[in-house]
């Protein structure tokens, strides 16, 4: 079972290729920011990758 | 023959009309006379009227084909040669008796004083469609005149029309049902339906079986028609079931009549197959001439009922040719004076005569949420596709 | 408040009903003196005469056509069909017919009839007494679909059907009129009054259309059942230890689709259950509306436990039968993502 | 009365046996003697033969409506009363004519010699079961026996039958078909169907209505029997019509015989009504005491057709009461010995008696994809549920 | 090969198979000496005679009924029914009886018979010629559903379909019958010489069931379409310069669930399409299939667009039918994400 149940208001919103690869990846989504609406892109776990979660470096545009 | 037939009391054993149930009913004969008990006695009027409600269907039809011809419309249906099937039973019929007709009971609608300009309006599914631009065009509805909503589908009027019946029946009400079907339609399994409700609930209910010899390009013998006749499936079911001239306006008007009278005092069900012809196509996407031979028309069986009518006027001196001219003018006038007006509300275009919204009224009483946001999504699109409509 | 098995219940909301409304008629095979095969309409043309209630040909065209000429009389026909399974014969005068009435006449002519149908299996009735048909329902605009899990909703949506102006199907599942089944077959039944949903408040009450019930509530996935599968499921979740938010359907259309977002968007996840054969049942709608209207909160996929797509075989039905393993089984998979 | 009714030729015009359709077919007289026309002529041995298949049948009733009751399977369906309507027509007819049955003509394949011990098989849904557990109990399957699978909704087999007949006649091919159905049935839309096609088509084919006057709880006049009888359909569509008395064996053999003989000889349809009544209740589910009087059973119309051909045999001859007692000793035992034998397959058990693939095998010619992952998963569930079965 | 539209290749493939297989039997409403409504069975009883090309009485439960039994003589019957929207009579005797014979029987009787239909809008045909039933023929476990898009693989689709020993279901696009359809109805018809899909081989040949045809190969999205849709989805992409991979399904059960899953789990995104109403459509089985195979791959919600749920109204047929607009739309929703 994952982690979802992380706080009401804090559900992660992500599709399904996002989910996957964060997964294969020992990503946990709970600690990506977001670039928009709320919805982590692949984009925001490039810039996960490379900057780390608390960098607050904004992410590469969503394409 | 005609005026040979015997005319049981309406309140007999169904079985004692077996015999009429494969003979045939005919009041007018060659001297253009009525004949016999079946002659119903009608009023100059009366029979005056029949005969303008029938040039009146007949006129509606020519201009409405040429319509369709002229892309006015996708399609339509001519009754011609079977006024008297419709017309007659109509003013025999009380006028808030429930109609279950099928498509080819225009006549009825004319009777019963229908504006031709609402009908109109629905064969050209313009912006005065009552019916909102949804059904196929001649698919008429009217309650206000007892005329139920035509179906597409074959004979599924028919257990309909009795369930009507039997409703009216329960709660007691004098009002009776009717209902037409094609001889090919007959042989769908609804009719049975309809039969076996219409004889185990004794409904008061009139069967009209319009043997117009033709189904599509299928000859009635594809429907049962070369084994016997289609009043005798009545025999089977034990109701009564009477056979009538369906191209002699007085006869079919007199076994209408005997069986409402009937229907009325509690006696049940009476099925008539009324012997007619189709003389033209069966719908404006139809060709007949690829399945029967072009003289089979000027070989018209029983005469055309509207001069059968004409003539037997005449022989009572109640009609001339002059008066006939005219009426007939008279009723080409009205039809165009009618075509014109609906032409303002417009002709079948591409469903831009009405709101979309309206698309998705009616499919049930109050719009669920699915139906809004499919309404929303289709009001969209006409925003997009015709951005000043 | 009595406590009614689901037949005891029905019947009391046609009773009702028959009283309240001279409109109503029933009628339908065996279902006159007899009261019907399965009893729902016991009694009540002793008490309402023959000409409220009473038997028919066996033609379930004819029940259904002549219920569509009552209701544009002004009647509120609530016609039975005998089985779920032999209603194909009258499904023309349903589809292209009681539907599309309203519509074809602009709002002239209405088809105000509930059709009643027992339907669905384990009762060993074999291919042709436990069909689950609703779906075919479901994808005819203009009808709508109802199907109760409880004696307290039975009425309650029963009193809402026949009191509604569009032709309702109202599907019934018998394998749970005399108790509810927990899909552990082996298991004696146990009658309906032992449990609290059987207790069914006196006179009339009415549930309205389209409103689903929570079942219970919970965060580790949502559950849609129906009918029979509600207390099937219900028992493995509880077997299981699944935190499970379970929403009763009861209607299928119009659907309460607010309900399901709010409980998807909650848990993430989603797992569908019906009786009736798997490819283009219900379920396919369920799992498109969830992935359409809650994809991005989904964390697992959206799983169907369903009937095989073979016919109901006989000896074989637990074998059919979505049962506790297989309902487990899909569980597993949704939580182990 | 019995012996008064006319035979007409089996060439003649289908109206020529309208009279017939209203009347009763009678051979067995109140001094057991075969009387008039329809007099089959039957050798005795042929009429002991015919008593053994009724006597069997019965005994083969009263043994599964008792394994029913002790739980051995779920469901079962007597046609005491009723033998002679299906063992009669099936020693009159060919033997590999084609048989579209209903559910109570388990007489048909018991004078087929479709082995007993099948039929238990079946009943069971055990090991044995050739249709592999899939059916209800009693809708048998033998195309061997020229005996098509019983459906579970009524009439459907009837259209059927037709096209079958059809086939035949395409052909060339000298096989007939014949189907049955209750009077109850006869409402269906389907038995319309088979009616019009078979009189549009001229098909060789025998329509039996069995009307055993009951259907469920409802008495005969809900399917129109009030008003006609079933016979009389046939008139409605032209075809041939007779009814009979169903209890009197050597009637019923002779009535078969006579449509039989012209269906084969390209005569057309025969719709035969078999006078009879239903002595027990509908099935095992059914409790008839809940609609109709117990006495309503003794007064049973007719007489036992069993009774009737054993005292005919007695009256000219060629049996005896000790004989008799014998057969019905030896009846037993036989479905006895048949009771045991497929015992030993299983009863009705939860359906393990077959391997959970078989369960999705004939819904298509082969396993299409979905078929085979469903069947996977069914087989793993029930390792997990019997890991040694 | 010829040139042939839809209607003439359908044609061709019965002509074939009549003279190839004595068993081969063809009935229905004006099929008999007039050759069809649409004039597929032309000339065929001129040349099979009326034993086995035969115009019926207008029954279509006893069309199939007697189908039924013509198949358990041995025949292989090619019923016609005039409109799909006039099948619902006959249901009862697809899904009671054609579909359960095997399986009832333990494979001793058989009902291989194939259905043919014509089916869909867009001829101004109102309520009751303009439906698209399809989906609840793939809900019937025993029925095969095969609806081709073009003159080439109806003839081989439909010499498959009379091979095959289970009873298909062959719906006919008759929006194509004379020429393909791109969407934007206020063009004229272009006929089907114009286009290679109208090139037909001549003789015998046949298009395996169960397999789909990749129309065009692409990236951005998979399209899962048949029939007419497929000619709308692909004109619709081309306008876009969406780079989709456009699969049309040919048959709808059994179904290509590989080259479904290869296309998805290539591009991520997927967009079904057809014209039947939406709820319980077969696009809801596509769309729960999607989702159940190839979740991980999703980068966007599964999407279907399709008609509306109402019936098909007569004169705004076209703000019914999926056009351009609707599909556009969908395109750009899936691309967005
Ligand atoms: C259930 C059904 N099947 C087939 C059709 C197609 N169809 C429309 S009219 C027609 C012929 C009807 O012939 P008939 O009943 O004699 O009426 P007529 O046209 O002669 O007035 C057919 C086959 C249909 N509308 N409905
Ligand atoms: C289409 C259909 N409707 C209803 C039923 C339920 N049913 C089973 S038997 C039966 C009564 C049939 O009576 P009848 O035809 O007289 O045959 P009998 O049982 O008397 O032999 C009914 C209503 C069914 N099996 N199929
Ligand atoms: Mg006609
Ligand atoms: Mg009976
Ligand atoms: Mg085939």
């Amino acid at each position: 079972v994952s982690q979802a149940g992380a706080g009401e208001a804090a559900k992660v919103l992500a599709t399904p290729a996002v989910r996957k690869r964060a997964t294969d990846l020992g990503i946990d989504l709970n600690e990506v920011r977001p670039s928009e609406e709320g919805r982590i892109r692949h984009a925001d776990l490039d810039a996960f990758i490379s900057y780390g979660a608390k960098s607050g470096h904004a992410p590469a545009a969503a394409t | 023959e005609p005026g040979a037939q015997p005319r049981p009391d309406e309140s007999c054993e169904a079985k004692e009309t077996n015999p009429l149930a494969t003979d045939l009913v005919r009041v007018l004969g060659d001297d253009n006379q009525a004949h016999g008990p079946w002659d119903p006695r009608l009023g100059p009027d009366t029979l005056r009227a029949m005969l303008e409600q029938m040039a009146l269907t007949r006129a509606f039809d020519e201009r409405m084909y040429r319509g369709q011809r002229q892309g006015k419309t996708s399609f339509y249906m001519k009754c011609t040669g079977e006024e008297a099937t419709s017309v007659a039973p109509a003013m025999a019929l009380a006028s808030d008796d429930m109609v279950f007709p099928s498509y080819r009971q225009q006549g009825i609608l004319i009777t019963r004083g229908y504006p031709l300009v609402e009908m109109i309006n629905q064969i050209y599914s313009n912006r005065g469609d009552k019916l909102k631009g949804r059904q196929l065009p001649i698919m008429y509805s009217s309650r206000a005149h007892s005329f139920f909503t035509i179906s597409g589908n074959l004979a599924t009027q028919t257990p309909q029309a009795v369930g009507w019946a039997m409703a009216s029946a329960i709660r007691g009400d004098s009002r009776i049902a009717a209902t037409w079907l094609g001889e090919g339609s007959t042989a769908e399994g609804d009719f049975h339906s309809a039969c076996i409700f219409a004889a185990v609930y004794n409904a008061p209910v009139i069967l009209n079986v319009v043997n117009n010899q033709w189904a599509i390009s299928s000859f009635s013998g594809f429907a049962g028609g070369e084994r016997t006749t289609f009043a005798a499936r009545a025999v089977g079911y034990g109701i009564a079931g009477l056979r009538v001239d369906g191209n002699d306006p007085l006869a079919v008007y007199a076994a209408s009549q005997w069986a409402a009278n009937r229907a009325r005092a509690n006696g049940g069900p009476t099925l008539i197959e009324h012997f007619t012809y189709r003389a033209e196509g069966h719908s404006t996407s139809d060709d007949p001439s690829a399945y029967r031979s072009a003289q089979e028309r000027n070989e018209w069986p029983l005469g055309d009922p509207i001069m059968r009518l004409k003539d037997h006027l005449i022989a009572i001196g109640e009609w001339d040719e002059d008066r006939q001219t005219a009426l007939d003018l008279e009723c080409a006038e009205k039809v165009k004076a009618a075509t014109k007006e609906a032409e303002k509300n417009g002709i079948l275009g591409h469903g831009l005569h009405h709101p979309f919204h309206t698309m998705f009224e009616d499919v049930y009483q109050d719009l669920p949420w699915h139906l809004e946001e499919q309404a929303a999504q289709a009001i969209r699109e006409r925003k997009i596709k015709w951005p000043q409509a | 408040t009595r406590n009614l098995n689901m037949i005891e219940a029905i019947n009391d909301a046609l009773d009702i009903m028959m009283s309240r409304d001279p409109s109503v008629v029933i009628m339908g095979e065996d279902v006159g003196y007899f009261g019907g095969v399965f009893r729902c309409t016991a009694g009540l043309q002793e008490k309402y005469g023959k000409t409220r209630v009473f038997d028919t040909p066996i033609n379930e065209c004819g029940i259904i056509g002549a219920a569509v000429g009552m209701g544009a009389y002004g009647l509120r026909p609530v016609p039975e069909i005998q089985f779920a399974d032999y209603i194909y014969p009258g499904l023309d005068q349903l589809i292209s017919e009681a539907a599309r009435l309203r519509y074809r006449s602009a709002g002239e002519f209405i088809a105000p009839m509930t059709v009643r149908s027992p339907f669905g299996g384990g009762i060993f009735g074999g291919q042709t007494h436990s069909q689950s048909p609703e779906a075919l329902f479901t994808h005819v605009s203009g009808l709508k679909t109802v199907i109760p899990s409880t004696p307290h909703d039975a009425k309650g949506l029963l009193i809402a059907a026949i009191e509604d102006d569009d032709p309702v199907i109202f599907f019934e599942p018998k394998r749970i009129y005399n108790g509810p089944f927990d899909g552990f077959y082996d298991k004696p039944v146990q009658p309906w009054k032992k449990f609290p949903q059987s207790r069914v408040p006196e006179g009339y009450y009415s549930i309205p259309l389209g409103k689903a019930r929570k079942v219970r509530d919970g965060e580790a996935m949502t559950i849609l059942a129906y009918g029979t599968m509600v207390h099937v499921v219900e028992a493995v979740a509880k077997e299981k230890g699944v935190d499970a938010d379970i929403l009763d359907l009861r209607t299928l259309v119009p659907l309460d689709i607010e309900a399901i977002e709010e409980s998807v968007e909650k848990t993430g996840r989603c797992l569908i259950v019906h009786e009736a054969t798997r490819t283009s049942g219900f379920g396919a709608e369920l799992s498109a509306l969830v992935t359409e209207r809650c994809f991005y909160h989904l964390e697992a996929p959206v799983e169907r436990v369903t009937g095989f797509d073979t016919p109901y075989p006989h000896s074989l039905e637990w074998a059919f039968f979505p049962g506790p393993i297989r309902i487990g089984e899909a569980m597993d998979k949704i939580l182990e993502v």
